[in-house]
């Protein structure tokens, strides 16, 4: 058993991903260097926000100072804060761990008009970056990556490598994954893999 | 080098498009060759010399190079070796390598010395379902079968493991062409310029099609200059896509086309990071089908000689690969095309003996280059017969009669080595047909041609019937500017070349020949002309009959040569036109393709994911051993650091970890049971529906135990659900139906009750979850929390806290599935690792043990809780003893069919509990419940073991589980299980099903 | 009928095979049938030459829309077993086996029936224990059943992987040696041609197209070739048994899948049995001709085309890897789809309609073809009879109302599932 | 493959879909209880047609919508998708004489 250290200060919130990551560089890596970057995006705060009330929603917005994407497939937001259409009535918050998102929710609106899930540990997330990143995409699904079907602030929930995921496309080549925590170590091993041909760099 | 090119006696000294300066070592039947770069297996045989190269199916007769392309029925040879053998490859699709090794097959001792011949001289033994009529008899068809299925097969298979790698990739486009003829390329160059986004798949290492083997020139320059100036132009576009060495092998619905790019098959192996074949799936919006079509034989005796090829095929050889195919060539044609390839051989120094045209008039443009080239032409003839064993040295050719069903003059023999055949062209409408398609039979180019449209895939091109070059550039053009129109792109332009062409002169159908012998329709099946007569003097007419019967088309070459001329040849026999005869369906694949891109990178540990718990580090490194939950995995037992896995040190550690729970505490992984979060104003309503029992009074911090069914009445799952806020549920499933529940629940909602404000939401990997377990666990749990106080009182039996450990935020139910006094801990998964080791360590003071899956099994058959053996889908909430959960005060799901008579009936199998009289018994779960086991078959079944436990540490003896019929129960104590598979037979006492502690006073204390 | 045998085949090959005569005859159909098969598949057939040998009735026709023998007859993987664990389908299946055991010279044509084993690999402890059960059961109710382990199964079996890089071990099987393959075109002619030779009418390129009735009785079937008037009429047309019904205003408890099925290209022997994987739907055997028969899972929606799409065949062949990882660089040659009748616990329906004089024979999901005697036996019965055989008396329609499901599965009433 | 257009995130293979089955099946009020009949022809019954097929699809992969899908058993061509109130059959005759 390893040493643990109680002290709250040091809590470690550990990663699905924390027995499998190796860093470095990988694959068919070039002189041009690899065509890939890939890491881990960790610890992240991510709130699974439900409303059938456009009211509501529109004060949660002012509250968080963030816009909801209305359109279907779409996300708003920046580095800080990503908000991502879920499916009817439905957004998935994802922010840097802060810890206070919930809260900050919570208190300022009824439990019985705005419906929180906490899925923060439930996901693993893995940013995909690179001119490549598009091609390994397309080896595991069937959905359309072009750009000009799937370009920045665009996102899908869609079947990738046999996993239900969830892809944001932050910018033209870069890409965030989420899918299941229990997954996450098979669908590291999955992206490594079909990435391999490309050359990449785990960060 | 120029030693190596005096060996390739066959190749000529220019021209073709192989290149001199890369000469390749390669080895058939373990003798050295040489050939080029460009070549194939087939072209560089045909270089060397060699004629024979494999036996066929049935009569083993000898066989040689039949055609230039994948429709090959005769050249199948084994590639490569070891764990990278392929049977069963075409030697004429094969690219040559360095160091290819090939063998030939279906042959022993060897290709010379076939022992197997015996069959060609049994043939008039082995007609077409001669099999059918004999071997009915003792000893019966499985003894005849060892021998027969030894004769039959053609290459080995292997036993290892295939070293390379394969992948997948999804694509979408425009307009997907399929084939990089002149047709294809045309279209591509079009629906390019309009700016659709085009993929053009070939399956050849190089765009051109026919035109690779042809000496066609487009505006007054050879061919090959155009398809370069093209392939420049379409690399430019960026909305262009070219992938060579890509088969589409199948059209499937809603238009997509599957494609296996050939990635590293022309190496000796992959590269570094390199798969060897890749499937695609192609999403495309229109579809241009430009496949081109097959040359045909004709049947005719002796037609399936070393020597004897399609004319097409002879003339790709001298073209493409600069190899005369032999020396001296009879020419056999009922079309215009036996003349081009007159022309190329004649050209390249092959001695042109004569053109046999079965036709009565000779096309006219011909006459010029036949004085020319000093051909004979000899109209209105036809190719008897051919001699030569191991490879043809001379043809018979005689006059055929008016009608055509006899020879009217004396026969006479020349001499030849090749015989060059044209039974016309049939164009390749396979894939048009996957689509949905039928075929319709065209009388002036005799073959079927795609009909109506289906889906959005058009033919265009040979692919439908136009066999002019000029028309195939231009429909490509054409087709793809209608595409683009209907895609709301601006139409192109593009100047189509001039050709060298001669108009075409109808084909006159000759299917076979009059005539005694050996005629071969199908050269790699061996069915003959007499076999097709046969099947249809049998009755076996119609032309799936006729393909199962005489397994016409049937082999790896799918019939891609044969399948016509047997139709035909069945249509004369009925005398019915062709077209009332039909055609078989054709199936994909178009070509056989290979297992290993199918499966792509899903083999080995990767077939299905595996899905871990936040725990499994430590589990893994604490020594337990795993065991699969669907695609979990789950610790089944811990071993300690001396102990090596064993089935007694197995028994040893499940009852250490039974015992340490009993009597102290222990700790279980429980995070793979499916939770589900609840919420909105109707939460309670929808719960009430969901489960049979109520839950409209369940209190804020309490949890209750349910069961579902499902509509016809019977059990789904089961399950806690607590109430954690006014209108906020949190609901625990069993491991195995977790995605199933929640699925059920979203139907319900989303379709047959919209109206209920509940949102569902899965959470199970969001928490890791944990089962402190024992009459310790309290004190355990109170050092965890030394703020709160979890006494009975505070904290009862089906108590739910919100609570704190050490910083971490943390649901803790009192709920217990081991018959203990437990708490079931749920953390923020990314802590789960962290708390399960303070538990541990905060537990030692009491002993603590983790827990496996076996022990959790066994404490809960003590106590009688029913899992998935007992939940098996065909049990009723009666059955299992929980009719008391089925509320009369309300419906739920499945209420108004759980009371049908055959699920009311009182015999129906109960649950019981099982002990052996002799307390030592180990009954499997499996066995079968009777009154006496003496009996003899078929023996009545008054029930089964459900779950057993080999020993119930806590009570001394084994227990089981099982369902016996209500009339039993009432009647008797004693019953037996017998397991004629293990040969035992054990009395067993039946019981209560609760074994431990029936009050329940250990888990409410 | 001119006996087949191996004097008649080398009397015949001295006649350059000239002298055979037709299997079966290609009759005009008559006016008026005492009972009128609809569908001449290997059910439709078989019954048809029950009715006839064992009952005595000869005025009989089976009409057929296509040819004889093309639907699922001719679109199986030929598995034969009858390693059922309730009551109602063992014995029933049982039967069935014992007459394929007797079939080929019953017929007097080689169906090529040939017992090599199948195997149902087990990959849990739950598993094994399932397996246990019904291995069990099929013992006691004198059914051919042995439970091997791994160490027996890597003896009979050494091309599955026993390796360490496998997801899911092999932990034991269940395996019935009696169980095994038939060519399955043989059986639909040796049946046509058995039931010509005794009087029946076999139809083909007749489809029905709809029929009269005459208070609660059909009194006339209407087919592209005509009406004919019937005395009972029984259906036996699988996956098309919703169509035929809705022609009659049946509503029945089946849907239509399709389930597909491909063929690796001809090999040496290499697999002597049928084997099926049990962490994935997937199970194979090796043909006479040496095609290996690739099975697996149904394409999950409602369908009456005789095709399917390659994500179930991508399924089955990663499974088929999984089991026998050296089957990769082999090649598949055809694959196709047949339409079953899939019902709604998953075994057949077999009996009395509520139509008087119609009687059912369908809902046989994906094990029609091993029933394919049994299932004329009794339909045979129960048509010639008024009621059902012993055997078929659980299979019944009613069963569904009265909660007296056949499920072997537990997987309730969706029919995909099963 | 068969593409079905989710009515909220667009074409997806089918893949990304469970298949539910037919969507023409009216679940009877609970509160009837004397309807037996009913209850029978809606959890067994089957009009399984050769030809149009109204039926549901849960985007399990997806949105995890239920999405009705009218599509040919036959060709297994499909010709709308909507949400589960929505009556494809009767808006495709519309259309039809729309047009």
């Amino acid at each position: 058993m390893t040493e643990v250290n109680t002290s709250k200060n040091s809590l470690r919130r550990q990663s699905g991903l924390a027995h499998v990551i190796n860093y470095g560089q990988f694959g068919n890596v070039t002189l041009n260097g690899p065509s890939l970057f890939i890491c881990e995006r960790h610890p992240l705060t991510i709130l699974q926000l439900d409303t059938n009330k456009s009211k509501t929603l529109t004060d949660i917005s002012n509250l968080l100072n963030a816009e909801f994407p209305h359109t279907t497939n779409t996300c708003k937001g920046d580095d800080e804060r990503r908000i991502i259409w879920l499916g009817p009535n439905r957004w998935l918050i994802v922010e840097p761990e802060h810890g206070c998102l919930q809260t900050l929710i919570k208190n300022e609106f009824n439990s019985s008009e705005v419906f929180l899930t906490d899925l923060s540990h439930g996901k693993s997330t893995v940013r995909l970056r690179g001119r490549k990143a598009r091609d390994v995409l397309m080896k595991g699904s069937g959905i359309d990556w072009h750009l000009n079907s799937f370009g920045a602030d665009y996102c899908a929930h869609t079947k990738l490598f046999d996993l239900a995921a969830t892809v944001d496309c932050r910018d033209i080549d870069v890409f965030d994954i989420y899918i299941a925590r229990g997954f996450a170590e098979d669908f590291w091993g999955t992206l490594m893999d079909a990435a391999a041909e490309f050359g990449y760099q785990v960060d | 080098m120029f030693r190596f090119q005096s060996r390739q006696q066959q190749r000529l000294d220019d021209g073709g498009q192989i290149n001199r300066l890369a000469p390749i070592n390669f080895t058939f039947d373990g003798k050295k060759f040489i050939g080029f770069d460009g070549d194939t297996l087939a072209s560089a045989l045909l270089a060397n010399g060699v004629r024979l190269v494999g036996r066929s199916f049935k009569y083993h007769r000898p066989r040689g190079i039949y055609s230039a392309g994948i429709e090959e029925p005769n050249a199948l040879v084994a590639l490569r070796s070891g764990d990278r053998h392929e049977p069963n490859t075409r030697a004429t699709a094969i690219e040559l390598f360095p160091g290819l090794e090939a063998k030939s097959q279906n042959r022993w001792p060897n290709l010379l010395l076939d022992y197997l011949q015996i069959n060609n001289l049994l043939s008039p033994f082995l007609s077409a379902g001669f099999y059918y009529k004999t071997f009915m008899g003792l000893p019966g068809w499985h003894f005849y079968e060892y021998f027969i299925r030894k004769a039959a097969g053609m290459g080995d298979g292997t036993k290892f493991k295939d070293p390379d790698k394969y992948d997948k990739k999804h694509v979408h486009c425009d307009i997907l062409i399929v084939g990089g003829g002149p047709t294809g390329i045309s279209a591509a160059v079009t629906a390019g310029r309009a700016g659709a986004r085009v993929i053009l798949v070939d399956n050849h290492p190089k765009l051109g099609g026919q035109l690779n083997g042809e000496r066609y020139f487009l505006d007054k320059k050879p061919a090959h200059h155009w398809v370069e100036r093209c392939v420049e132009e379409l690399d430019g576009l960026e909305n262009v896509t070219i992938a060579t060495r890509t088969s589409a092998f199948g059209y499937y619905d809603s238009d997509v086309v599957n494609a296996i790019e050939s990635v590293s098959d022309h190496l000796p192996e992959p590269l570094d990071y390199q798969c060897r074949q890749r499937l695609w799936q192609i999403r495309a919006k229109k579809v241009i089908l430009a496949t081109g079509a097959t040359e045909r034989p004709i049947v005719f005796s002796n037609n399936d000689r070393p020597g004897i090829m399609l004319a097409s095929a002879a003339r790709r050889y001298v073209n493409q690969y600069a190899v005369k195919p032999g020396k001296k060539a009879v020419i056999f044609t009922n079309n215009d095309d036996g003349y081009k390839t007159a022309f190329d051989l004649a050209r390249s120094g092959v001695e042109v003996v004569a053109v046999v045209d079965s036709r009565k008039n000779i096309p006219e443009h011909f006459e010029k280059e036949l004085n020319e080239k000093d051909i004979e032409v000899i109209a209105s003839s036809v190719v008897i017969d051919t001699y030569g064993y191991f490879g043809l040295n001379s043809v018979k050719i005689g006059t055929l009669s008016h009608d055509g069903k006899t020879i009217e003059s004396n026969p006479y023999i020349v001499s030849a080595d090749l015989l060059a055949v044209s039974g016309g062209w049939s164009p390749n409408v396979h894939l048009y047909c996957h689509s949905g398609g039928e075929p319709v039979y065209n009388d002036s180019i005799e073959a079927f041609v795609p009909g109506e449209l289906s889906q959005n895939g058009h033919s265009a091109g040979a692919s439908r019937g136009s066999f002019s070059l000029t028309d195939c550039l231009q429909e490509g053009h054409n087709i793809a500017n209608t595409m683009a129109k209907a895609l709301n792109l601006e139409v192109a332009e593009q100047i189509i070349p001039e050709t060298n062409e001669n108009t075409i002169v109808p084909i006159e159908a000759l299917w076979r020949v009059p005539g005694k012998g050996k005629k071969f329709v199908d050269l790699q099946d061996d069915v003959t002309e007499s076999d097709i007569t046969l099947a249809h003097r049998e009755g076996y007419v119609s032309v799936e009959h006729l393909k199962r019967y005489t397994t016409l088309g049937m082999g790896t070459d799918q019939g891609k040569t044969s399948n016509l001329n047997g139709q035909a040849i069945m249509a004369q026999e009925k005398s019915e036109p062709i077209e009332k005869i039909g055609t078989t369906t054709f199936r994909p694949p178009y070509t056989p393709i290979a297992l290993g891109p199918l499966a792509g990178r899903d083999i080995g540990l990767s077939y299905k994911h595996t899905r871990r718990s936040a725990m499994h580090n430590w589990h893994k490194q604490n020594g337990a051993i795993f065991v699969e939950a669907g695609q979990w995995l789950r610790p089944q037992y811990y071993l300690n650091e001396m102990e090596q896995p064993s089935k007694e040190n197995m028994d040893k550690a499940i009852s250490r970890e039974v015992q340490t729970v009993r009597t102290s505490v222990g700790l279980v992984d429980v995070s793979t049971l499916g939770k589900i979060d609840i919420q909105g104003k109707d939460s309670a309503e929808f719960l009430n529906r969901v489960y049979t029992n109520g839950w409209t009074k369940l209190p804020i911090g309490k949890a209750r135990y349910g069961i579902m069914l499902r509509e016809d009445g019977l059990v789904f799952d089961d399950g806690t659900t607590s109430r954690l806020d006014e209108f906020h549920y949190f609901m625990t499933t069993t491991t195995s139906n977790a995605a199933a529940v929640l699925s059920h629940m979203e139907y319900y909602l989303q379709v047959q009750w919209p109206e209920l404000d509940v949102r569902v939401t899965s959470v199970t990997e969001q928490w890791a979850a944990m089962a402190l377990a024992g009459p310790k666990s309290r004190n355990v749990l109170s050092k965890l929390l030394p703020t709160i106080n979890v006494d009975n009182e505070s904290f009862p039996f089906m108590g739910v806290r919100e609570v704190d450990i050490e910083g971490v935020p943390a649901r803790i139910f009192r709920i217990s599935f081991s018959g203990e006094l437990s708490y079931e801990i749920n953390v923020p998964a990314d802590f789960g690792e962290f708390i399960w080791q303070r538990i541990l360590e905060v537990g030692k003071a009491h002993s603590i043990r983790p827990y496996g899956t076996e022990a959790m099994g066994i404490m809960r058959i003590e106590k009688g809780h029913v899992a998935g053996p007992e939940l098996d889908g065909r049990t009723t909430a009666a059955d299992l003893g929980l009719q008391k959960l089925l509320s009369t005060k309300k419906d739920f799901i499945g209420s108004k069919m759980m009371d049908r008579e055959g699920l009311k009936d009182k015999n129906r199998p109960r649950l019981v509990g099982l002990v052996p009289v002799d307390k030592k018994s180990r009954v499997k779960s499996g066995a079968i419940l009777v009154k006496d086991p003496t009996l003899a078959p078929p023996v009545p079944k008054l029930g089964h073991v459900s779950s057993s436990a080999y020993l119930s540490p806590t009570l001394g003896h084994p227990i089981s589980l099982g369902f016996v019929s209500g009339d039993i129960i009432e009647t008797t104590k004693k019953i037996w299980a017998v397991s004629p598979l293990h040969n035992e037979n054990h009395e067993l006492e039946i019981t209560d099903p609760v074994f431990y502690d029936q009050k329940s006073e250990r888990l409410h204390d | 009928m001119a006996k087949y045998s191996i004097f008649n085949i080398i009397k015949n090959a001295f006649n350059e095979d000239k002298n055979w005569a037709r299997a079966w005859r290609d009759p005009e159909p008559k006016k008026s049938y005492d009972v009128i098969i609809i569908g001449a598949g290997g059910h439709g057939l078989a019954s048809a030459f029950y009715l006839a040998k064992n009952h005595g009735i000869r005025n009989i026709a089976v009409l057929e829309k296509g040819y004889l023998g093309g639907g699922n007859t001719g679109r199986n993987t030929t598995i034969v077993r009858s390693n059922y664990m309730l009551d109602e389908n063992a014995h029933f299946y049982e039967k069935s086996l014992q007459l394929w055991e007797q079939l080929s010279s019953e017929l007097n044509y080689n169906v090529m029936f040939s017992q090599r084993g199948v195997l149902n690999l087990a990959h849990t402890d739950s598993q094994i224990d399932a397996i246990t059960r019904r291995g069990n059961t099929m013992r006691l109710n004198g059914i051919d059943a042995e439970l091997l382990d791994e160490k027996q199964i890597r003896k009979l079996m050494p091309y599955l992987d026993f390796s360490n890089d496998v997801r899911f071990p092999i932990k034991g099987g269940l395996l019935q040696r009696r169980g095994g393959t038939a060519r399955h075109d043989a059986v639909a002619w040796g049946l046509a041609r058995a039931a010509d030779s005794l009087g029946v009418d076999i139809i083909q390129n007749c489809e029905v197209i709809g029929f009269e009735e005459t208070g609660n009785k059909i009194t006339v079937v209407k087919t592209s070739r005509g009406n004919f008037n019937c005395g009972k009429v029984g259906f036996a047309v699988a996956g098309n048994t919703g169509h035929l019904a809705s022609l009659i205003n049946l509503k029945l408890p089946i849907e239509s899948h399709v389930l597909q099925a491909f063929v690796s290209e001809p090999l040496k022997p290499m697999i002597d049995h049928v084997v099926t994987f049990g962490a994935g739907h997937f199970y194979i055997s090796q043909s006479d001709k040496g095609g290996l028969v690739f099975g697996g899972d149904i394409d999950m929606y409602n369908s009456y085309a005789q095709k399917g799409n390659l994500p179930l065949i991508e399924e089955v062949v990663t499974a088929g890897l999984a089991m026998i990882p050296s089957l990769s660089r082999l090649r598949i040659t055809r694959h196709w789809g047949g339409v079953m009748d899939m019902s709604m616990d998953g075994s057949p329906i077999i009996g009395k309609s509520p139509i008087d004089n119609l009687y059912l024979n369908c809902g046989w999901c994906y094990g029609g073809f091993k029933a394919t005697p049994g299932s004329g036996w009794v339909f045979a019965h129960t048509i010639a009879n008024d009621e059902p055989h012993r055997l078929n008396k659980g299979l019944n329609l009613e069963r569904f109302k009265k909660g007296r499901m056949v499920d072997e599965r537990g997987a309730g009433p969706f029919p995909n599932r099963h | 493959m068969l593409i079905i257009n989710c009515p909220l995130c667009g074409p997806r293979d089918h893949a990304e879909f469970t298949y539910v089955g037919d969507a023409t099946k009216n679940r009877p009020e609970n509160g009837d209880s004397s309807n037996d009949h009913a209850w029978y022809d809606f959890v067994y019954l089957r009009d399984n047609p050769k030809g149009l097929h109204e039926e549901l699809w849960q985007h399990s992969f997806g949105c995890r919508c239920f999405v009705k899908v009218l599509r040919n058993t036959l060709t297994h061509e499909i010709i709308a998708t909507g949400m589960p109130k929505d009556n494809l059959i009767l808006k495709e005759k519309g259309l039809e004489l729309s047009v």
